[in-house]
């Protein structure tokens, strides 16, 4: 199981091959990509921090859900950190499985959970200033008073 | 005896250090420790209601119990992906 | 937009590059795998046949048809034909958009009307024989008596 | 004049090709043409059931004319993917 936190550009190829089974029919790659603008403001370029051991440890333990709950044949995550410009790719995850529903069902559960949970934090850099963004999904959030969490 | 400290993203920025070393106290809980921290850097009191905290790399309520040399991590909520 | 059917290997990468857009915070990319079963039979290899050039013009009208009902950035679409081993990818179907629950629901759609429409047709050969399979989900299939299709 | 036949998978090595040259006649549709290349090959009739139809590459119904020199594709039930 492919699970890694890492400054280095990521490669698609590697997480599809991390997954590739004789037994499945079906992969699903899902990429996050660095976009150029966010709630109407332009981004120059984000940077990611992370607790790395313990953002591999929570990603491997929500891989290995998603392989009992969807039935796959493997899971990979991939999460970079450091500066990222426009266009290029934080996150990767693979799953593959026997048939097409089961991948497109991982797929999405398995996004929305490290984003929900894995200690990682994104800062948004913009022309005129920077912040770091709260995730609206973040466990964390939870905690806070509604007020708090903005829309 | 210490307690490591961790220190991330926004919180990291606020006290100026992604890692501290703080005095064990016999007892110590992670709120103890946050306490301890939120003394010398009373804006970390602002975190507060949306942290997380883990020991030794698994997450932690306030009052699980924080050995001498392990290490408290305080996690903002999260924004990967 | 990138549609292909060709008898040359597929690249992942040349699929993500293809639907990459700097306002595109999400890809999602498809791979359709050769596995060594199907219903308990052990698979040696498949065949591909196709009518290339409306298999393509099916693909590019139905992936137009995906970015207006998604808000996609873009679709790309590539089919392989002739001989493939167990492993081999046989469709790519990747889709980019400014979030990713509309790549995941963009994505599964395509695939199941490319499946369902395209002109491409797989022949499964075994250590004893071999079969052209007919799509459970195949447009042409509805025109068939029940007793005809099968489970 | 002539009307092509495209034929493919199961249905090509049933007739044992992938494409014929049939005689064109006025006022031909695609039933008709089907059933022309029928009275050669007998075992067509067993694919008619399910088999969909396309006139010079667009989808076409059973009374859709086929002009001279048109492409005529008989199509079985797809299985891309």
């Amino acid at each position: 199981m492919l699970i890694r936190v890492t400054p280095e550009r990521l490669d698609p190829g590697a997480a599809i091959e991390a997954v590739r089974r004789d037994e499945a029919g079906a992969i699903d790659l899902f990429l996050g990509v660095v976009r150029n603008e966010n709630k109407g403001r332009a981004v120059d370029h984000l940077v990611y921090d992370a607790y790395p051991s313990m953002a591999e440890k929570t990603m491997r333990a929500l891989a290995e859900e998603a392989v009992g709950r969807f039935g796959l044949g493997d899971a990979a995550v991939l999460h970079r950190t450091g500066r990222l410009e426009i266009g290029e790719t934080s996150l990767l995850v693979a799953v593959s499985a026997g048939h097409r529903e089961a991948t497109f069902e991982a797929g999405r559960w398995l996004v929305h959970e490290i984003k929900r949970r894995a200690p990682v934090w994104k800062k948004e850099v913009w022309a005129d200033g920077e912040e770091w963004i709260e995730g609206p999904e973040s466990l964390g959030m939870e905690r806070a008073p509604a007020a708090m969490r903005g829309s | 005896m210490t307690v490591t400290v961790l220190l991330f993203a926004s919180l990291a920025d606020c006290v100026g250090a992604r890692e501290l070393a703080l005095p064990y106290e016999p007892g110590d809980t992670v709120a103890s420790v946050r306490d301890r921290l939120t003394a010398d850097h009373p804006r970390v009191a602002e975190f507060a209601p949306t942290l997380l905290y883990a020991v030794d790399e698994e997450y932690a309520e306030e009052d699980a119990p924080v050995p001498a040399g392990a290490t408290l991590a305080l996690i903002p909520p999260v924004s990967g992906g």
